[in-house]
């Protein structure tokens, strides 16, 4: 059975072929498009039963909740994991914020350690940066070989005194996916624990937090299918039960004295105030889509794109790839000698190929790469070959109005 | 589903004039619980016998709505006398109920209550005395 | 010019008649309903430009910026503020959760005071309890006199010390506004900085941050006909400049370094990570509409339904209404003599009339009103004079099935 | 709007052979500016005459878009030998352009960049180099 990317496509309206021609989207890493299934569920909850949940006894706040509480259900399901782990927040960086604060505020102190990559996002880079400022800990980096892969020969090392491994899953610019297992063990091994920043691995390849036994996971809706505005963090229940609150408010609360309050149980305790209801019905419609198509399907058709574009681009004269030559994702960072990555972008716009220009929010990794910024194409369920080969010919275009040589 | 399922008059006697409700003089066993969502409590007390088999006193206080009212009187009537684990059997046969919205034999007036499954805002309502009850006979222990 | 309630009515799918007649929606104060041209906007924006702001060179990626920043300008005009202190929040509870930490924890010490009312929301009481827990710093209560007005006889007093007010704008129970200026007044003369907690007077009266010189205002989207997953924080841009940032992640650094990080301008250096642009699309709707009824008509028309709805509610025997007698807002709490309010909005759902029952996230006012819990009706622009009738009726009802006495 | 516009021939030639690319040994105001969203950089460096009042010398470093580099260059060719008054009206005429998008007299080979009015995103980077310029003449205080 071939994947077929044109019939997903079909169910995704910005994707419909204009007057001009079909318009080709490969920035997926940075917001996927929305397939009809997901933007009716959110449609249909503010026409039919919009309502505050969890307080109201009428019959929409009644439906409103259920709906709520089984997207929670639902989504846990999906990453493999218990339900009372599952906290609803804005996106990724809400999520690893959240953990930065509740759990890092109580638990670092002076000479303690937090471990990271050096192809962290800024989201899984920076909330640490926060926190270790006022706690007196350390940032510490695992490196990277010249592919781009992780470094893990100083591990064991590296773990000393670390008390979190804050980890990216998946490469928002060079495609790898890490080794998490092992470094999961090593730091379990020295009581460390492991957050995952799965904001590339959950949209793209089935995740199971039991078999990777993770203590936390973050991803964002809007980059698997659902609407901006709705994330999640999941947390090992026996660890989020022992942590303090993140925000205060509405909802998470037991009892409210002037005194001080007691906290509802997990994982509402880490829920302040009305939540984004209509956006967690429409990750609820994501997983559901995601799950008729297949996570397993997805990766390898990742893993295939991924291939083909990197294959095509780097046969271009003056085109470099970053990233490894071997298994990779979808994503695909590159750059054309003597080419801004903005002017590659520009021209590529015109020719109807979108793609992401910058540093993706990957500051450090790209000063590791020797480039201030790049060009990054990224594919989903909806993309083909045909999407690579205009993508390569819009790059041809590049060269010839820069006079690349070669 | 109508209101008079929800509304019997055998529940709105028991919520008006509830059984057992007060506090005892020398209870073995005292539990407070909470409906945080609506603020409703419960403070449960039980009298077990020397052996901690057998409820041979139980009352409740708190406040909440018609329907944890008349069920925390219901259950009360229930349990006393039993042992520790029929008390836990009813327990059971009562979440059931809740959960499959089939009346149940052997819980006496709480019978009532099954219409309460068709109103999913309110079976919290319905189950937090006998949740009550579970966590206060787990805690004594006397399984 | 009378307000037509059934006019702006039309504009929400959810209100229309079902076969078994007109259904009485009055939660607005727990959320409204949404108008057609909010839900179109939202939509159009998934439909045909969705993609991640800021960073992105093509078409869509610059048009979904641009309105992203228009919604900015235009809500902050909206509230007569600088858009450079406008911060798109979750809701009102992530607002004031951002200035009790980012503001809180490096301005607060052991022995500061921070000043709150005996009304206030949860939202605005948690946050600041548990920064006052890891701070040192201690929580003073502004009491309420008989009619639920602020008792500002001893305001000199308890300002002694008082670094911050919080401070609700208007009730979310008793149905009063805050002389917010007199208190305003007197807590810029002692130094301290004073946080509204405009969650239910954005939405229902004209509000003008210049007007009332409030260093922070916080509001919610979802409670003044926008979708969920969207609220605002604006802050004087003199006071957010010197704050530190509040999450850390993608879109609000300067310059990322694995030591440290340097922070992106006002607003943008307290948005982390993708916002919720079509929330932000959809606010902007909102206001929209709302500025077409007219903010000062809104509040009249508020006025007009409140004072209605306690008056017939308080004719009924065995029915107590709480809050003011004198000027109101639409927000109106009642209990019903020895009927739990869970009881009375189950019976009134049955009649097609929508309440909350409830603490509605205000435990420490309930103790002080003596009730554990209230019934909460609450009308918004879409309401009228048919719905106080149907909702009266209904809780004749309710005294017939719980023969309350009178 | 047309490609053609954005990268015209004079454009491309500025981006790839920039004038005025590289440091002063003896600069009077050393300014670092950065468009954060797409991390391009430029330091600007200018010479100043004794009283402040002329610029003598300018060059400038870091890294960015065609557009940007291009904008930096004319911007220096334009502005070498003005006074600090001049330069900034010039700054202005440039912003005023940028934002109309009506091709403006005196900016010499910047009026190329009237097209880049077209493509909202990419103003920024037009103007990176001038607001640079405008700091760093307000640094001096000399105007
Ligand atoms: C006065 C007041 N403050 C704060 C809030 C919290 O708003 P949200 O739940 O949108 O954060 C509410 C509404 O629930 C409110 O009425
Ligand atoms: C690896 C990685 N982590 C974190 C994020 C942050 O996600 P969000 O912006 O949704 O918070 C992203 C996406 O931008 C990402 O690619």
């Amino acid at each position: 059975m071939t994947f077929s990317a044109k019939r997903w496509r079909e169910d995704f309206p910005i994707l419909r072929p204009s007057a001009k021609g079909r318009w080709v989207y490969l920035d997926s890493a940075a917001t996927t498009q929305k397939p009809e299934a997901v933007l009716r569920a959110v449609d249909d909850y503010y026409r039919r039963y919009n309502a505050n949940v969890h307080r109201g006894v009428y019959r929409i706040a009644a439906e409103a909740t259920e709906r709520y509480e089984e997207a929670r259900q639902r989504v846990a399901r999906f990453i493999g994991g218990d339900p009372r782990g599952l906290i609803f927040t804005r996106n990724t960086s809400e999520a690893i914020n959240l953990v930065a604060y509740a759990w890092g505020l109580d638990n670092l102190k002076e000479g303690d350690a937090i471990l990271v990559t050096a192809a962290e996002h800024h989201s899984n880079l920076v909330p640490w940066q926060l926190v270790a400022k006022r706690t007196g800990a350390r940032l510490r980096v695992i490196p990277l070989d010249e592919e781009g892969h992780l470094d893990l020969s100083q591990l064991p090392e590296l773990l000393e005194g670390v008390k979190m491994v804050a980890l990216g899953h998946a490469s928002n610019v060079l495609g790898t996916v890490n080794p998490v297992e092992e470094v999961i063990r090593a730091a379990h091994e020295k009581g460390a624990l492991v957050l995952l920043d799965a904001a590339q691995s959950v949209p793209r390849m089935p995740v199971d937090v039991k078999a990777l036994d993770c203590d936390f996971l973050a991803f964002s809706g809007h980059k698997m299918l659902a609407p901006m505005g709705i994330g999640v963090l999941w947390g090992k229940p026996e660890i989020l039960e022992k942590m303090a609150p993140f925000l205060g408010g509405g909802e998470m609360i037991g009892r409210v004295e002037w005194e001080g309050s007691t906290w509802r149980e997990i994982p509402w305790k880490f829920e302040a105030g009305t939540p984004n209801v209509g956006g967690a019905i429409g990750l609820l419609a994501a997983v559901d889509y995601l799950e008729k198509v297949g996570m397993a399907a997805i990766a390898r058709r990742e893993e295939e794109l991924g291939q083909l574009m990197a294959r095509r681009l780097r046969e271009l004269p003056g085109v470099v790839v970053y990233g490894p030559r071997g298994q990779r994702t979808g994503i695909v960072a590159f750059n054309v000698e003597g080419v801004h990555p903005h002017d590659v972008s520009q021209i590529l716009d015109e020719e109807g190929v979108a793609i992401r220009a910058g540093h993706h929010c990957c500051q450090p990794l790209h000063r590791l790469l020797q480039a201030g910024s790049s060009c990054r194409a990224s594919v989903y369920l909806y993309n083909d070959e045909e999407d690579v080969d205009r993508l390569v010919a819009a790059v041809q275009k590049v060269r010839e109005v820069f006079r690349v040589p070669g | 589903m109508s209101l008079d399922d929800l509304y019997q008059e055998l529940i709105l006697e028991h919520a008006r004039y509830p059984h057992h409700r007060g506090t005892l003089a020398d209870p073995t066993v005292t539990l407070d619980a909470q409906n945080p969502t609506c603020g409703d409590e419960i403070h449960l007390q039980l009298k077990l016998s020397g052996d901690e088999r057998k409820i041979e006193d139980i009352a409740f206080s708190g406040h909440g709505c018609s329907i944890s009212q008349a069920s925390a009187s219901m259950m009360t009537d229930l349990v006393l006398g039993l042992s520790v684990k029929e008390a836990l059997e009813k327990v059971q046969a009562f979440q059931d109920m809740m959960r499959t919205g089939e009346p149940r034999e052997g819980l006496g007036d709480a019978v009532a209550l099954a219409g309460v499954s068709r109103f999913p805002v309110r079976i919290k309502c319905a189950l937090l005395a006998w949740m009550a009850l579970k966590e206060a006979l787990e805690e004594t222990g006397a399984m």
